[in-house]
């Protein structure tokens, strides 16, 4: 039967009321918790005191799941836990297993790869712009985001039926080619974003309350974000230049030219700063992608790992067996440990996949930004007004189904 | 002499009549299902153990204050703005030394630093 | 070189924590390009220290656990640190038996692993020792086993299907 | 382990709601035609609770973008608190811990309420078959309409907000073939 009185008792050594302070409840169910996560501050009048961050209102055991689907029914479930920029935990996923197996990806795919990834970064941050600025009053901010974020989203659906949870991905490649006349539908969302960023920038970058309500709070410095884990914009804010695309590149990124925007003092307008200049980034990659897209396969020719197309299974017994034996048992990696990651809008998503030579992995580890960047909000909010406390819960980006898992 | 303050007080029956339905119709049409849960105090979904009654911290009551002098100072200007076509310059003046004296109450309260948060 | 591995740490550090520690460094493999050393309990501190304060490993990633119940100490208790100056990667090992499992904690080292334990002591049932505030993070405070221990299996419901009629379970046993 | 405190009575909506004082006269021309007059003004203005769990509350979000813009329907208004809102959309897989936080928010909302249980996580629990999510949301609260997909598209959600509508009219959710 569903047990019914948990979450009620008192958590935590300190679970006494102090007198003084007023306990209040940001609680699961809040319109600015981008989320179910529940906070339960100490107010001193209107002044936080401590905030202690309860999680996993959303906790859905992707972990254990993980360890009864093989590699490649594992793809749709990445998608679900950073639900904001599901391409780039299929390639995360994916990546942690081709370096288990060895196999190494054609050049095609990882340019669409690449392209996945790069849109996937500009639908987040535009969500992350509508709502966070949402937060803070600028209503109309939520639907320019939205009028930008359905293109990105109308790409994915072209590309593979879905709006968001795309599971393109294969070990080995991407599950299909680029449709035709897709290109060109990316060529016109390129050439029309920067107008759309423009038109955020004017209404949001120099406005005085936006200003007031960013600048100078929830400042972390460069020691103290390294010495508290956090890690993607959040990190980049503080001045530390740390960014998986430049530090290790994935996915032939060393062949792009772009910059990684690295702030000064670490407040939450410049996280605003790097989000928005990270999409105008990912446009310039978006562009250099779509001008030389290599042409060849789009998935390995290895067998072992890939389903040998349609075409041949009437022709060579062999590849009937392969396609058998993918379709019902998978393939088996080695035994050992790897961690594959990438750089997600939230920061370095990483995958600690443990195989003990079977089909499906032993143990999957998921390395969350949004779980790290969250544990940095009681260092942040600490003396702090509550309204400050809503714009640095905004700044920090985080997603409930990443950090739960 | 009482014919003039006639309308006055259907006006004010109609308010109090008025009053009287929006109060009753709604809850007896609807019908009220109370339910032990709907009495506790709504916590963002949370099951409160607590009483919510507590003790909170001063400040609250200096905003409120501050808020109620300035906001009784904003109803005088309503009247005075009605008939200010009659008072002609008389009625500037006196309005100029009214808000005055508030001016110079909102400078100090400013000063003292009052208005910033701050048990 | 492939591309994981692009400043492959060399076999110095593993000799230099060898030559520091002694018995403390079991192992150490370098599979696919991920360097990774087993320490013992009791030295996993003092390595850990060593690692931050002069081998610059300056920022965790992540801390968590392997389960595996045939082995006599049958967890793997795993950090991964990188040192973001020169880019390098190394995943620390240290093994905690089953009756009580207990480790060291290393929040006293890198403060990032706070949470990370905290959700290890969650789902795999160790204690950290020295940890600041050891309470479940993701589960509910009074919820009972450690669900990502291989014998927790609890694989949620057997699925009802429409022609299986299960007394007291079925969806309308709400509506009455 | 608490036991799982189900309502006695189940809530049904119109003139099912119980005896008010409208019904009392039973059901003759007058009251039967304030009833259609009443279960229209419900229907044409239900403002959901802001309610986002998982992936379908981004989809819900999208639901109120501007391109499939929610509010055409009357649901104009995403109400933060439960005691302003008449439709409780769960959007997203229901964790074990998020029970009595979505039990309480349901209780809170005043009737008439409606549930629409949105996406495959939140009417059966999806994908996810093990310990940490409840199998469907109906095991806790009772839900009027559910809305397949994963996550179901805006529009999806536009169609069960007008199927759930029609129900409160009263009218028979499926067109019979005349």
């Amino acid at each position: 039967m569903v047990k019914t009185d948990i979450a009620q008792e008192p958590i935590g050594p300190e679970h006494e009321p102090e007198t003084e302070w007023m306990e209040l409840n940001m609680g699961p169910h809040h319109p600015s918790t981008h989320g179910v996560l529940r906070v339960r501050l100490k107010l001193d009048g209107e002044i936080v005191r401590d905030a202690d961050a309860d999680i996993g209102y959303l906790h859905t055991g992707f972990e254990k799941s993980f360890e009864d689907k093989t590699y490649t029914q594992g793809i749709t479930f990445s998608d679900r836990m950073d639900y904001l920029a599901p391409p780039i935990n299929n390639v995360g996923f994916v990546s942690a297993v081709e370096k288990l197996i060895g196999v190494e990806v054609p050049p095609r795919a990882q340019v669409i790869r690449v392209i996945m990834m790069e849109l996937a970064r500009v639908a987040s941050h535009e969500l992350w712009l509508g709502t966070t600025g949402l937060d803070l009053g600028v209503y109309s901010g939520f639907f320019y985001a939205w009028r930008d974020r359905d293109l990105a989203l109308d790409l994915n659906e072209a590309y593979s039926g879905v709006r968001m949870m795309t599971s393109f991905t294969r070990v080995g490649g991407v599950a299909w080619d680029l449709p035709d006349g897709w290109l060109d539908q990316l060529q016109r969302f390129i050439d029309v974003m920067p107008g759309r960023l423009d038109d955020f920038e004017s209404m949001l970058t120099d406005n005085p309350i936006w200003h007031q309500r960013l600048e100078g709070v929830g400042v972390i410095s460069a020691a103290e974000a390294i010495d508290a884990g956090v890690t993607g914009p959040v990190l980049r804010a503080s001045g530390v230049n740390y960014d998986v695309r430049k530090a290790f590149p994935y996915c032939g990124y060393e062949n792009y030219d772009f910059e990684v925007p690295v702030g000064t003092n670490g407040d939450c307008y410049d996280r605003y700063r790097m989000r928005v200049a990270e999409m105008r980034q990912s446009l310039r990659i978006l562009q250099q992608a779509v001008d030389n897209l290599p042409s060849g396969p789009w998935i390995t020719g290895d067998r072992k790992v890939a389903l040998p197309p349609r075409s041949e299974l009437s022709k060579s017994m062999e590849a009937v067996i392969h396609q058998f034996r993918l379709v019902s048992e998978g393939f088996k990696g080695p035994v050992g440990d790897v961690y594959a990651f990438v750089e997600s809008p939230r920061g370095e998503l990483g995958f600690y996949l443990v195989s003990d030579g079977t089909n499906k992995p032993y143990r999957m580890k998921v390395r969350p930004p949004s779980f790290c960047n969250l544990q940095a909000l009681k260092k942040l909010v600490q003396g702090v007004l509550v309204a400050d406390v809503i714009a640095i819960m905004g700044s920090l980006d985080f997603i409930l189904g990443d950090c739960d898992r | 002499m009482l014919s003039d303050y006639l309308p006055l007080l259907i006006f004010l029956a109609a308010v109090f009549v008025f009053g009287l339905i929006a109060l009753f119709l709604p809850p007896w049409l609807a019908g009220s299902r109370p339910t032990q849960a709907k009495d506790l105090p709504y916590e963002s979904g949370i099951v409160p153990r607590t009483s919510a009654r507590r003790r909170f911290a001063v400040s609250f009551y200096l905003t409120a204050m501050l808020f109620i002098i300035f906001d009784v100072e904003a109803i005088f200007i309503y009247p005075w703005a009605v008939i200010l076509h009659a008072l002609r310059w008389f009625g500037v003046i006196e309005m100029a030394v009214f808000v005055a004296i508030l001016l110079v109450a909102l400078i100090y309260v400013w000063g003292k630093g009052a208005l910033e948060w701050g048990s | 070189m492939n591309r994981w591995s692009s400043a492959l740490p060399d076999d110095a550090l593993v000799q230099r924590i060898g030559d520091r520690f002694g018995a403390g460094l079991q192992e150490s493999s370098d599979f696919r390009g991920d360097l990774s050393v087993v320490l013992e309990p009791g030295a996993l501190v003092e390595v850990a220290r060593y690692l931050k304060s002069e081998e610059g490993f300056d920022y965790l990633l992540y801390a968590t656990a392997v389960d595996w119940p045939a082995r006599e100490p049958r967890f793997t208790v795993v950090w991964e640190v990188r040192s973001l100056a020169n880019k390098t990667r190394i995943r620390i090992k240290t093994t905690a038996g089953m009756p009580d499992p207990h480790v060291p904690s290393l929040t006293s080292v890198w403060p990032a692993s706070d949470w990370h334990e905290r959700e290890t002591w969650d789902l795999f049932g160790i204690t950290f020792d020295g940890h600041p505030d050891l309470r479940r993070i993701l589960m509910p405070q009074s919820w009972e086993g450690f669900p990502l221990r291989k014998d927790y299996v609890s694989f949620g419901e057997p699925v009802i299907f429409s022609d299986q009629k299960l007394e007291g379970l079925e969806p309308d046993a709400i509506r009455g | 382990m608490g036991e799982l405190k189900l309502r006695p009575v189940p809530f049904q909506t119109g003139r099912a709601a119980g005896p008010t004082p409208l019904n009392a006269l039973g059901d003759n021309v007058l009251t039967t035609t304030l009833d259609k007059v009443i279960n229209w003004g419900r229907a044409s203005a239900i403002w959901p609770a802001l309610f986002g769990l998982a992936c379908c509350a981004i989809e819900m979000m999208g639901a109120v973008g501007p391109r499939q813009d929610i509010s055409r329907f009357g649901s104009e208004l995403f109400r933060a608190s439960p005691r302003q809102s008449d439709l409780l959309i769960v959007s997203g897989r229901v964790a074990i811990k998020m029970v009595p936080v979505i039990r309480q928010v349901y209780d809170q909302m005043p009737e008439p309420k409606w549930v629409i249980a949105m996406g495959a996580c939140a009417s059966s629990a999806g994908m996810f078959n093990n310990y940490a999510i409840v199998q469907s949301v109906d095991k806790i609260i009772p839900v009027d309409i559910y809305l397949p997909g994963c996550p179901p598209r805006p529009e999806a959600l536009l169609d069960a907000v007008i199927k759930l509508q029609r129900k409160i009219r009263g009218e028979p959710l499926v067109q019979r073939p005349a």
